[in-house]
């Protein structure tokens, strides 16, 4: 076991650390807004919203994020410079990095997964607690607001840090388009140093550290709001 | 238990079967066109792949291909899933540190290619602000953090195609590499209409000098000497040039 | 690669269409997968029957092993068993005075999935037969039957309808889990699509075959799924 | 009176769980033919007791002799009895069928693959030949129409006739119901009573935990009253109900006859 390379790499892999959660951050931030939007449209929406929305979850929960990640890198990617003018707009430095790429598929694919977690919350709230909200003589959107979101939300915390976890998990994900998260810095080490298990396991202690940490985090919270189950 | 161990011991080495007496050539398994690259009925075709057989003719050896991303080929040899890396691995002290190498087959200078812009030239002043991408872990990458790293931007890719790709997507300004794939690509529809030769980097033997050679274990010596025979006598007998007139309008063994 | 060649025949299922290499690896992909998902199931029973029966020992190495697989990135558990995981074998098999092994990709794709499954389907399986109500169980050790012949003949069908919904997601999960062992080198339906992508150039074109190739096996495995619950729920009255 | 040897000889049975003694000291034997219930208050142990016979729980000591074999017990650790050879319970096990309270019919097979599995898987009978005794078997338990139901699709007491025609098919040398009625709604309770008072009149050796008092004084050749893990009284129903010697038995069989 050789670990000295640390001290050549370190400021390497804090970068890539942050370039993790900044993603794990985006994707899951944006994402559970998608998610809230997608579960309404197939729970309340009018029919055609309601086949949109699922077929939307069908296909990116049925296809694997590595094929997503590339057809949006690869494929949208190489389709863009044919847009005249793109390539000296301002939004250039932006489109032409692989974090964007990568964040925009994995916002997409989280919002596909969360939002079947919302759904089920959506349909498991007590029908009597929104009967009592509407009995005060509440709108739809305030009861929405007030009442049977965050009921949902609560309902599905649980589910939620699971898919959090699920979703820092896929990250490394991204350095296949050269995003330097934190496992293709620890690529890019094995590389340089020729040492195949070393790298994997440093970055493996920060993964499962992240890990810990979420999951506390949800502790926390779902602590502060009590749902009896 | 006892059943279900010797169950499992049966089921691991009906599958894995011992190692065989062949030799086994690990190869990258994604297109290097020219060099090796898979057809669509699944055959391995290229000059290398052409060489590879000529080589294994002169030892009178039976050759398998055993095809690995191209990090795992180290890893692979070492594990021993094959016993050659023969993969257009450029020979370098820092590998060296790790693995053995036959003499080298063939050598290529180093190139930069780029957008087309008509702005030609390959001294570090001229990529400067520019990102220039860079196949992980080759002679190129080390040529960078020597003289184009207080410049440019680097940007590594586990292939030269995906380098390609991006470059021709205008999301580097530059590819860094050897210089045959490099022609390769331009000859393509895709790299024609985008980009341009923008010369040979100036040459640095200590880190571009040593060419390209098999991959072996430092422990397989009888396997390295063969090998050196075989690429000799491939040489000397005109077989060597004759596939190279296949790929090629010039000689890839350098100097 | 001529531009002009029109997009249907770079599907064509024969050279020099792409479509045969996409197929070819759609098929490895659905056999490595089911292999991995027999491993896993395998795994799945003996880890969930040793949680709930072993002693302290096994109890925790089983815990250590279902932690790590569930907060370690599939990525670089794949990675890192795929090399460590053969790396040690030929190790011991070395130690032994045996001779080293050649492990092939598939085998070592199956593997590395397998205990990748196992852990998640310790969990499933355990869960399940927690579920399975104690009565039953007594019942068939009042009627004589010994240990193994309850476990076949009573908690395994009775845990199935418990264990499905899981035991689907699983699939599900393997099924998308095994475009990971592209990254290790084995020609499945990810990398058969970036061979013909980095071939053709046509990036767009086959990662959206491939795309749908993946929705294609997702969406057939849902109807066998619901066939298997409807068959397994048979003895359940249906509630909404 | 020429007395066989005993169908059932229990003796001496202890039982604890923690702290807490459920049984101290119960002895019990029944001859072919007997019909024995067990009466008393919710936590006085008899339930405990059959499942002790049946060995679902392990008593901590006691003597158990059915149908001539006695079982081989060891001393394991803190003094507590151990089975010495578990095979030897099982085989023992499908001579003492057991009936249970809340049915624990198997509810991933029907009611013929219930009631057809033991004979089939532990005894060894021939599919057909089981399924033939089962048939015969669900018709006098008046099920026989329903015997390709799943039992989450059939009420209480169907499915609780099924569960006696299940223990029924492994021809029991003694049969043990726990509690059989005390899970079903007051009208069927009737129908299952009807199948355990015909089995009654059939000669079928019985042990019977129950509450339904009549039904006891009607069906059985001897009553025992347990009290907190002892009997407190037993004899002939006659006696059990009609003149009790106890004063705790007076006021438990007074309390539920009205």
């Amino acid at each position: 076991m050789n670990f000295s390379w640390i001290f050549s790499y370190w400021p390497l892999l804090a970068a890539g650390a942050v370039q993790t959660v900044l993603l794990l951050v985006i994707s899951v931030g944006f994402g559970f807004i998608l998610a809230i939007g997608l579960a309404l449209a197939q729970v309340i929406g009018p029919r055609w919203l309601k086949l949109l929305a699922r077929g939307y979850c069908t296909c990116l929960r049925g296809t694997p994020l590595l094929i997503q990640l590339w057809l949006l890198y690869y494929g949208v990617g190489s389709l863009l410079p044919m847009i005249p003018g793109l390539r000296a707009s301002f939004l250039w430095p932006i489109l032409r990095e692989g974090f964007f790429f990568a964040a925009v598929s994995f916002t997409l694919n989280y919002a596909a997964y969360e939002a079947e977690v919302l759904r089920g919350a959506l349909l498991a709230v007590p029908k009597g607690e929104l009967e009592a909200g509407r009995s005060f003589g509440m709108s739809s959107s305030t009861l929405l607001r007030r009442i049977w979101l965050p009921r949902a939300i609560r309902i599905a915390l649980p589910t939620i840090a699971g898919e959090v976890v699920l979703q820092l998990k896929a990250t490394p994900l991204a350095f296949t388009v050269t995003v330097m998260d934190l496992y293709a810095v620890a690529y890019k080490v094995r590389q340089d140093t020729l040492l195949v298990y070393e790298p994997l396991m440093v970055v493996t202690v920060f993964y499962v550290c992240l890990t810990l940490i979420i999951t506390r985090a949800f502790k926390i919270v779902e602590a502060q709001v009590p749902v009896r189950r | 238990m006892k059943l279900f161990s010797i169950l499992l011991a049966g089921v691991a080495f009906s599958l894995a079967g011992a190692a065989s007496a062949e030799v086994r050539f690990g190869i990258m398994n994604e297109a290097y066109p020219s060099f090796f690259t898979k057809d669509p009925s699944g055959k391995w075709v290229g000059w290398e792949i052409e060489l590879m057989d000529a080589v294994c003719a002169e030892m009178k050896e039976t050759c398998s291909i055993v095809d690995m991303s191209w990090d795992g080929l180290i890893p692979g040899l070492e594990a021993k899933k094959f016993d050659v890396i023969w993969s257009s691995m450029s020979i370098t002290d820092e590998r060296k540190k790790t693995i053995d190498f036959t003499d080298k087959y063939y050598n290529t200078p180093s190139k930069l290619i780029g957008a087309k812009d008509g702005k030609i030239g390959a001294a570090p002043e001229d990529v400067a602000d520019k990102t220039i991408g860079i196949q992980v872990s080759t002679i190129q990458s080390e040529y960078y953090k020597k003289y184009f790293a207080d410049k440019a931007s680097e940007q590594t890719y586990a292939t030269l195609d995906e380098a390609f790709q991006d470059l021709a997507a205008g999301r580097i300004d530059y590819v860094f590499g050897d210089a045959i794939p490099l022609a390769e690509f331009l000859k393509t529809d895709f790299g024609k209409d985008c980009c341009e030769d923008k010369g040979n980097v100036k040459d640095d033997p200590a880190i571009l000098g040593t060419g390209i050679g098999g991959g072996l274990r430092k422990d397989d010596t009888a396997l390295r000497d063969k090998l050196n025979a075989a690429i000799a006598a491939v040489r000397a007998s005109g077989k060597y040039a004759e596939i190279s007139k296949k790929y090629f309008d010039f000689d890839p063994y350098g100097e | 690669m001529s531009s002009s060649q029109s997009l249907l025949e770079l599907l064509s299922p024969y050279p020099p269409g792409w479509g045969g290499v996409l197929l070819a690896g759609a098929l490895s992909t659905v056999l490595i997968s089911l292999g991995a998902y027999l491993v896993g199931v395998v795994i799945g029973l003996a880890g969930a029957i040793g949680k709930l029966k072993g002693n302290r020992p096994v109890r925790f190495v089983l815990d250590l092993y279902t932690t790590a697989v569930r907060a370690i990135p599939e990525l670089i558990l794949i990675i890192g068993l795929y090399y460590a995981g053969t790396d040690g074998l030929n190790r011991i098999l070395a130690a032994l005075g045996l001779p080293a092994l050649e492990i092939n990709g598939f085998v070592a794709a199956v593997a590395v999935l397998g205990i990748v499954q196992g852990a998640y389907m310790t969990e499933v399986f355990r869960g399940a037969i927690l579920a399975v109500p104690v009565g039953q169980i007594e019942a068939a050790a009042a009627f004589g039957m010994r240990p193994r012949l309850r476990l076949r003949r009573i908690v395994l069908p009775a845990l199935m309808p418990n264990a499905l919904p899981g035991l689907a997601n699983l699939w599900m999960c393997v099924t998308k889990d095994s475009a990971l062992i592209a990254v290790v080198g084995y020609q499945e339906l990810a990398l058969a699509t970036r061979i013909a992508a980095g071939n053709t150039k046509h990036y767009f074109l086959f990662f959206l075959a491939s795309a749908a190739l993946y929705l294609a096996i997702t969406l057939l495995s849902n109807v066998v799924f619901t066939a298997l619950e409807n068959r397994f729920r048979r003895g359940q009255p249906k509630t909404a | 009176m020429t007395r066989q040897a005993a169908a059932l000889l229990v003796e001496d049975v202890h039982k604890s769980f923690g702290h807490h003694d459920v049984l101290k000291g119960v002895s019990l034997s029944a001859q072919k033919g007997d019909v024995i219930s067990l009466i008393g208050s919710s936590g006085s142990g008899k339930s405990t007791f059959l499942r002790c016979i049946n060995f679902l729980e392990i008593a901590d000591r006691g003597r158990f002799v059915i149908n001539g074999e006695e079982i081989r017990m060891k001393c394991g650790r803190e003094g507590r009895a151990h089975p010495a050879n578990w095979r030897q319970i099982e085989r023992i096990r499908t001579g003492l069928a057991m009936v249970f309270q809340s049915f624990n019919l198997w509810a991933h097979m029907t009611v013929l693959e219930n009631v057809i599995e033991a004979p089939i898987y532990v005894l060894r009978t021939s599919r057909k030949e089981a399924t033939e005794q089962a048939e015969a078997l669900l018709s006098k338990v008046g099920l026989y129409d329903k015997r390709h139901a799943y039992p989450a699709f059939l009420s209480g007491g169907q499915q609780q006739r099924a569960s006696i025609a299940r223990a029924l098919c492994v021809d029991p040398a003694v049969m043990l119901f726990d509690e059989p009625t005390s899970a079903l709604d007051p009208e069927l309770v009737g129908e299952v009573l009807k199948v355990i008072r015909e089995l009654a009149e059939e000669g079928r050796t019985m042990l019977l935990v129950t509450h339904e008092m009549k039904f006891a004084r009607d069906v059985s050749s001897h009553v025992m009253f347990l009290d907190q893990g002892c009997v407190e009284e037993e004899g002939p129903p006659a006696q059990v109900f009609g003149a009790p010697l106890s004063a705790r038995c007076r006021a438990f069989t007074g309390a539920l006859s009205h």
